[in-house]
């Protein structure tokens, strides 16, 4: 078990690195920031001097070993905009993007995965019916296309909710509503299929005959074993939605993720880029071991192997 | 038929919720967002650094005239008014300009305002290592700044800037010499700024989407109303027209013209359209002579395919007007409202062209400056296909698009708006007509001419006239393709007293107040 | 058949499952009884019915399909009438069933001893799981699983297709039932396992005077296990009595060819006797013997009415068959 | 006459041979799946393809055809779907939009699934490093988010639509290469891939001729099943201006740059989006019936 952990703690962290590497090329290829944070009339000197201060003159090979021996001490230097260390922007963000993540994750989870158990044991009845709507409603058009519908409706016509901002849970609960919908969607139609299949194998047959009630066949027996590709599905959501709910927080005008890096791109603010992108990449990692870990211990053939 | 019935049971759902949001209304409410010592404004473009002397024109001097304060402002109409300095002397060759500064004032911090903050804000300007982006409007003229006496500055200029009044008023903001000292480096300033502004930063994280500033009760002039201000940035235009019709927002800015017609009909809200003199228009690279648009029938042809009236009302909602030449009419001089722009003439254009040797037209490209409506450009398009114009769109983000335009590379025709800095129509000419101008692709010998004698004109009485002309040449040789005066929509609560700053797209809060 | 101490009777029961092309009968008039202490066979070729009678006695059938007529008697009531709860606490407690493919047959997530003493827990309402633990501690030890003490808390994964059956065996006589059918237990096992677990099952039997049902297509099997035999083909029992007889001197065609199909080492002869054809698919029945189509002495009444099961020779055994013949193999 | 069970093995093994007589002939036995539910999603779906093919010709009107006099006016027997802010017919716009839609759903879709296919395969096939550097290239593709990673690249190569559909390409291979990768390793394992190997096939041929159909089927549904998806991963890149570039619509841009318009022409966004939420609807539906009928419910995701 802690050679498999160690194994994989070595694999992300090379994907640490790759990744490190990946973006520090890509966002140096999109444009030059002196000719964006200079005024036109500066001189070449000026911009000379100014890519000078930022460091970026110097060879691409030790711009990034540069970058690396600081990553390692956890600075990322300071951003070309804000003259702050591009840290503490990404961090600002950080919490407002989990707390919409985290949010968002478990109401797809609370809403997705019992409509999926409720249309696998009744399939054919009505429940199944509104989960294939509920599903294919949701992941049908755009979440921001629903969020400005709901503002519409419940902010604007009957007031009873914020329509954006960063705040308690009555801030939260639309945008929840427009990016969990499009999760949930398929966690339940996931959670369907995985069932069905688990409910048609032979071990749930021996439990019926075993005399064990149907709830706890399901709910017991059943359930534990669909729930390992689900828990892979839900981190892979979980990456997407850290950074890519951008229209969502846009919407909303939430601070998150998604947006910072956008605007930090389209501001060509280097350092504050790649601090966000190695962050969400540790992110995506720690969900990813958080999901090792949590499949190692529901399933006991990878905990004591074959 | 299971399946069609989950189809039928989805679309009945989404429009019921459609009609309903469409049928129900509910009026905004009229208390202040938060209470009547606080003002939230709604803003479209997140916080950028907020050293006023260091970030772009587009970003902090919006906040700045809170914050800030300068020896010369401008008032609700642009022109020149004392602030910090009680008077100032022009010599006759306008190379030397003496200012008296006002005595008692204070910084935010406590400090004592005397003339070596001027100097340590001019240096601040100067200094490489602030990577300040005003750096080159005074590098290259100031020569020496003398500081004789605590209350009086000297600015001796290599060569004569009739507009250094207004590059003083609009560029040169104080701050505190001993504080800068203190800092360990340039940057830090933006952390924390401290300046003679009526309001202080309270509370700021950069990366953050909310500025808050609270009233310095130590002001040297009127004291504001308003002790909190909030700014909030609301990015997506639809969010920021909910943020105001909901009521969470006291002040809603620059707000999309599609919701111009529903606002105005929101009882409890007033909508004012404020003219911002940042001409709407299209610049066109005409030094290449191969290119069709080095030719002047050519141009005036683009001029005359365009139907500006149809634009403005249909695509701009109403919230626009005629432009006829690059300087804007909301500039306090310069501008010449007789100049009517060239009328809606397809067949004159299809003439121009043929006799240009064009006959079924040619291609091009157009690079839009994304924040623009993207139906503008897309008008403007169609118009030009009618005359067989057939032109490539590349709508590009509005850092992008800075990016092509600061390099000259956002050619053959770049549509997008000149921000209005100075109140002087020199810095929009000479930065996109005069030769040589950072955003200028265009060369006119009669232009260059005036603008040599403009250089040594000081006052709006010698300058105005001056412009009018250049803005005749402009209109006659069809420099660019003028689409309408731009005004930035807000939306405010009937009980917030305020008159926005007219000719310009600064916030102006320091006279707000709740009824 | 002797009835006096019948733990199950079956009287002419008829499964239904619901397809796209109609109702099909998947088991069509199935009559049979098991007395206490004694093993009943029931051999036929896969799709003949086997698995979906059993099915059918516990009420388990599939989704689309149903008991459509008969009655299964079984301690004095019908259970075709009981409702799904009574049935519930029924199986597992007063009737077992072990299932063919050991490898899949046991939750992979819960430890064996978990899912042995989940029984006690619904039938014997034993809700300390200590106490549920030691009870299957002893289970575990009577169907002889080495170092039952240590490997209780291992998971199925870590046990060969052998143990895992003797586990399947544990849950089943945990709550000591009274019948307990075993559909093809040892089909997915090699050969020296195979008798152990049928050692098993005839220890379990003689100790607690259990009745016994074994599902299977092996013959060999069933005349060295069973007391009696029933033969079933495409969803009815073609023929039914004591092994030996029926074994012995098949009276039915079907049977016969199986009989004659079962290689001898004496017999050595180079090529197998095969019965030709195949038997039909559930819903492709015409009215006639089922095994006419393939029967080499089947005449017009063949194809044209169905043989009822009558009693033949001395009455121990029933056939199913117009010209049902004595002869010795 | 005592049945002559003398010795078990050899009897009851050859029995099982001899009884089982039968050739495993696949019986015709219908599966028990509901056909229409299969036919209805596919003919939609073909309906919604051939008119975005023939759009020049169902299109009312030019889609470019500007009549500022004529904008915004609501769904009419003139416009069945209205107009736009410039007067455009909204249907017209909807007909071409499908066409630029469904093309780079498509193109997007057969890219990442042909790419992330043969690398799944190749590093299952393969394994060893290769396996590893495939399976680090595709945690960084679902590490960093889509919409990031198109705003880079579209930083770089600029945003016409033959790069929206390189960017959709490169931000969804990682899915196919995974799922299929799993596949391709279980297959890989299986007796006839064995005797492949035994019987001397190269590498490739193993790889193409048994890897490949065996997982043809997963490989298909994941198909159906990402239509949806890239249309609406499109439609958020127009919401930031990544897009397609105007004036040729796409779905995603027209949902996209209706929505200033949600209180007075609600129409703008809304048809479009109902033509997108039908597609999405009978792909779905095609790849659950194409699902069902081919394979066992398998994780798909």
């Amino acid at each position: 078990m802690l050679m498999y952990m160690l194994k994989r703690i070595a694999s992300a962290l090379l994907t640490l690195l790759a990744m490190s590497a990946l973006i520090f090329v890509m966002v140096r290829l999109v444009g030059d920031p002196a000719h964006l944070l200079m005024p036109p009339e500066a001189t070449d000197a000026d911009r000379a001097l100014f890519r000078q201060q930022l460091g970026l003159s110097d060879p691409m090979p030790i711009q990034y070993a540069r970058f690396l021996a600081g990553l390692v001490k956890g600075d990322f230097g300071n951003s070309f905009h804000f003259g702050v260390p591009a840290l503490s922007i990404v961090l600002v963000r950080l919490g407002p993007s989990l707390t919409l993540t985290l949010a968002a994750m478990a109401a797809a989870l609370l809403v997705g995965v019992p409509l999926g158990i409720a249309s696998a044991v009744w399939k054919g009845r009505l429940v199944e019916h509104v989960m294939k709507c509920f599903s294919v409603a949701g992941q049908a058009a755009p979440p921001f296309f629903f969020a400005l519908l709901m503002i519409r409706f419940f902010s604007v016509k009957l007031g009873w909710l914020p329509t954006s901002g960063y705040g308690g849970w009555r801030h939260l609960l639309l945008p929840v509503l427009a990016l969990g919908w499009y999760s949930a969607a398929g966690l339940a139609r996931l959670t369907q299929a995985n069932l069905l299949k688990v409910l048609g194998s032979e071990y749930i047959l021996v439990a019926r005959l075993k005399g064990v009630p149907e709830r706890h066949v399901v709910l017991g027996h059943a359930l534990k074993n669909a729930l390992l590709p689900i828990v892979t599905f839900a981190a892979s959501q979980f990456g997407i939605l850290i950074g890519g709910a951008v229209s969502i927080e846009a919407v909303f005008a939430w601070p998150g993720f998604g947006s910072m890096m956008v605007e930090s791109i389209n501001q060509l603010d280097f350092t504050v880029v790649q601090a966000a992108v190695i962050v969400s990449t540790l992110l995506f990692i720690l969900i990813n071991l958080a999901v090792d870990v949590l499949y190692a211990w529901l399933d006991p053939r990878i905990r004591y192997g074959h | 038929m299971r399946n069609l019935a989950s189809f039928r049971f989805a679309t009945l759902a989404l429009t019921s919720a459609l009609l309903l949001a469409t049928g129900l209304a509910r009026a905004t409410p009229q208390t202040p967002a938060v209470d009547r010592d606080t003002l939230v404004v709604g803003v479209e473009k997140e916080f950028q650094n907020l050293d006023g002397l260091v970030t772009i024109s587009g970003d902090s001097l919006r906040y700045g005239w809170q914050i800030y304060d300068t020896l010369y402002g401008f008032d609700l109409n642009g022109n020149l008014v004392p602030r910090l300095a009680t008077q100032v002397k022009i010599s006759s060759d306008a190379k030397t300009y003496t200012y008296t500064l006002r005595q008692g004032v204070k910084f935010q911090n406590g400090a004592a305002f005397t003339s070596k903050d001027v100097k340590a804000s001019l240096d601040h300007i100067l200094d490489p290592t602030a990577k300040s982006t005003r750096r080159p409007f005074f590098a290259p003229i100031v020569d020496t700044v003398e500081t004789p006496d605590p209350y009086t500055v000297i600015f001796k200029l290599k060569s004569p800037d009739g507009a250094f009044p207004n590059k003083i008023a609009g560029y040169l903001y104080i701050i505190p010499a001993d504080y800068l000292a203190s800092l360990p480096n340039a940057d830090a300033f933006a952390q924390a700024p401290i300046s003679l502004g009526p309001y202080r930063v309270k509370k700021y994280t950069p990366g953050g989407n909310e500025l808050v500033l609270e009233r310095f009760d130590g002001f040297w002039g009127p004291k504001p109303k308003i002790k909190t201000l909030i700014f909030k940035a609301i990015t997506e235009p639809s969010s920021r027209v909910n943020a105001i019709l909901r009521g969470e927002v006291d002040v809603s800015a620059v707000l999309p013209s599609s919701a111009y017609e529903q606002l105005k009909k929101e009882p409890g809200l007033d909508v004012i359209a404020v003219p911002v003199a940042a001409p709407l228009y299209i610049r066109i690279y005409t030094n290449d002579p191969a290119s069709p648009l080095s030719k002047r029938e050519v141009r005036q042809a683009l001029s005359y395919a365009l139907d500006t009236q149809a634009i403005i009302k249909g695509v701009l909602h109403g919230v626009g007007e005629p432009l006829g030449t690059f300087i804007s009419k909301y500039y306090p001089y310069g501008g010449d409202p007789a100049l009517r722009p060239y009328p809606y003439d397809p067949k004159k254009a299809r003439q121009l062209l043929a006799s240009a040797g064009y006959p079924n037209g040619f291609e091009t490209t157009l690079n839009v400056q994304g924040d623009l409506p993207k139906e503008l450009s897309e008008a403007v398009v169609a118009y030009w296909a009618q005359v067989g114009v057939k032109v490539k769109l590349n709508l590009l983000s509005y850092s992008a698009f800075q990016r092509l335009n600061n390099t000259h590379a956002s050619g053959p025709l770049a549509l997008s708006q000149f921000t209005n800095a100075l109140y002087d129509p020199i810095h929009p000419v000479g930065g996109a007509f005069a030769k040589g101008g950072s955003w200028s692709d265009y060369e006119n010998p009669e232009v260059e001419a005036l603008l040599t004698q403009l250089s040594s004109a000081t006052g709006a009485h010698a300058r105005g006239p001056l412009f009018q002309k250049i803005g005749q040449i402009l209109h006659d040789d069809a420099a660019g393709i003028f689409l309408s005066e731009n005004f930035y929509i807000y939306a405010k609560k009937k009980d917030v007293l305020w008159d926005a700053q007219k000719g310009s797209g600064f916030f102006n809060f320091r006279t707000v107040s709740w009824r | 058949m002797s009835t006096s101490q019948a733990v199950l009777r079956v009287d002419n029961l008829v499964a239904e499952i619901a397809t796209p092309r109609g109702l099909l009968r998947v088991v069509d008039g199935v009559s049979f009884s098991v007395d206490a202490g004694r093993t009943l066979g029931i051999v036929g070729e896969s799709g003949s019915g086997k698995s979906m009678t059993c099915l059918s006695l516990l009420n388990l059938l599939p989704a689309h399909a149903r008991i459509a007529a008969g009655a299964v008697w079984f301690g004095g009531e019908d259970l075709t009438k009981k409702s799904p709860r009574a049935m519930r606490q029924l199986r597992g407690r007063r009737i077992g069933m072990i299932v063919q493919d050991p490898m899949n047959s046991l939750n992979p997530l819960y430890r064996i001893g978990t899912q042995i003493g989940e029984v006690f827990k619904y039938h014997h309402r034993v809700f300390s799981s200590r106490e549920r633990w030691r009870r299957a501690l002893a289970v575990m030890e009577r169907v002889r699983i080495p170092a039952a003490a240590s490997r209780i808390g291992n998971y199925p994964h870590q046990f060969s297709g052998g143990m895992r059956q003797r586990i399947a065996a544990a849950i089943n006589i945990a709550c000591q039932p009274e019948l307990l059918i075993a559909d093809e237990p040892t089909t997915a096992l090699d050969v020296t396992i195979r008798l152990q677990i049928l050692q098993l099952l005839r220890d379990i039997q003689s100790e607690r005077n259990t009745a016994l049902m074994l599902i299977t297509h092996d013959l060999p099997l069933v005349a060295r296990f069973c007391d009696e035999v029933a033969v079933m083909y495409a969803g009815r029992i073609v023929e039914q009595g004591p092994v030996e007889q029926v074994f012995g001197a098949p009276a039915h065609p079907y049977t016969r060819g199986l009989v004659d199909a079962m290689p001898r080492i004496s017999r050595r002869s180079s090529r197998l006797v095969t019965i030709p054809g195949q038997p039909p698919a559930a819903g492709e029945y015409d009215i006639g013997c089922r095994f006419a189509p393939r029967c080499v002495h089947a005449t017009d009444l063949c194809r044209s009415r169905y043989p009822e099961l009558t009693a033949f020779a001395d009455g121990t055994r029933q056939v199913a068959c117009w010209y049902p013949r004595q002869e010795s193999v | 006459m005592a049945t002559d069970l003398t010795s078990p093995l050899s009897a009851t093994a050859e029995t099982n041979v001899a009884i089982t007589l039968t050739p495993p002939v696949a019986r015709r036995s219908r599966p028990y799946v509901r056909h229409w539910r299969l036919m209805l999603a596919a003919t939609v779906l073909v309906l919604i393809v051939l008119s975005a093919i023939f759009a020049p010709w169902l299109a009312p009107v030019d889609p470019d055809a500007m009549d500022l006099a004529a904008a915004l006016q609501a769904p009419s027997h003139l416009h069945w779907f209205g107009t736009d802010p410039l007067g455009r017919d909204v249907l017209s716009r909807t007909l071409f939009g499908a066409r630029m839609s469904l093309f780079i759903a498509f193109c997007a879709v057969f890219l990442a699934g042909v790419a992330g296919a043969a690398i799944g395969i190749l590093s299952a096939y393969f394994g060893g490093w290769i396996d590893g550097m495939v399976m680090r290239a595709a945690d960084i593709q679902y590490a960093l988010p889509p919409v990031i990673l198109a705003m880079v690249l579209i930083g770089i190569i600029g945003p016409n639509t033959s790069n929206v559909i390189i960017v959709i390409t490169l931000t969804n291979w990682a899915r196919f290469a995974r799922v299929l990768r799993a596949e391709a390793l279980s297959l890989s394992q299986r007796d006839f891939v064995l005797l492949a190997r035994l019987a001397g096939a190269s590498p490739w041929r193993i790889a193409l001729r048994h890897l490949l159909p065996g997982v043809r089927d997963t490989f298909l549904v994941l198909l159906t099943l990402d239509i949806g998806l890239i249309i609406i991963l499109e439609s958020a890149l127009s919401f930031l201006g990544l897009g397609v570039q105007p004036p040729t619509p796409s779905w995603g841009s027209m949902i996209s740059d209706g929505r200033a318009y949600l209180e007075n022409a609600w129409w703008i966004s809304v048809m479009p989006g109902l033509m997108l939420m039908l597609t999405v609807l009978a792909a779905n539906q095609l790849g659950d019936a194409f699902r069902e009928l081919r394979y066992s419910a398998r994780e798909v995701e």
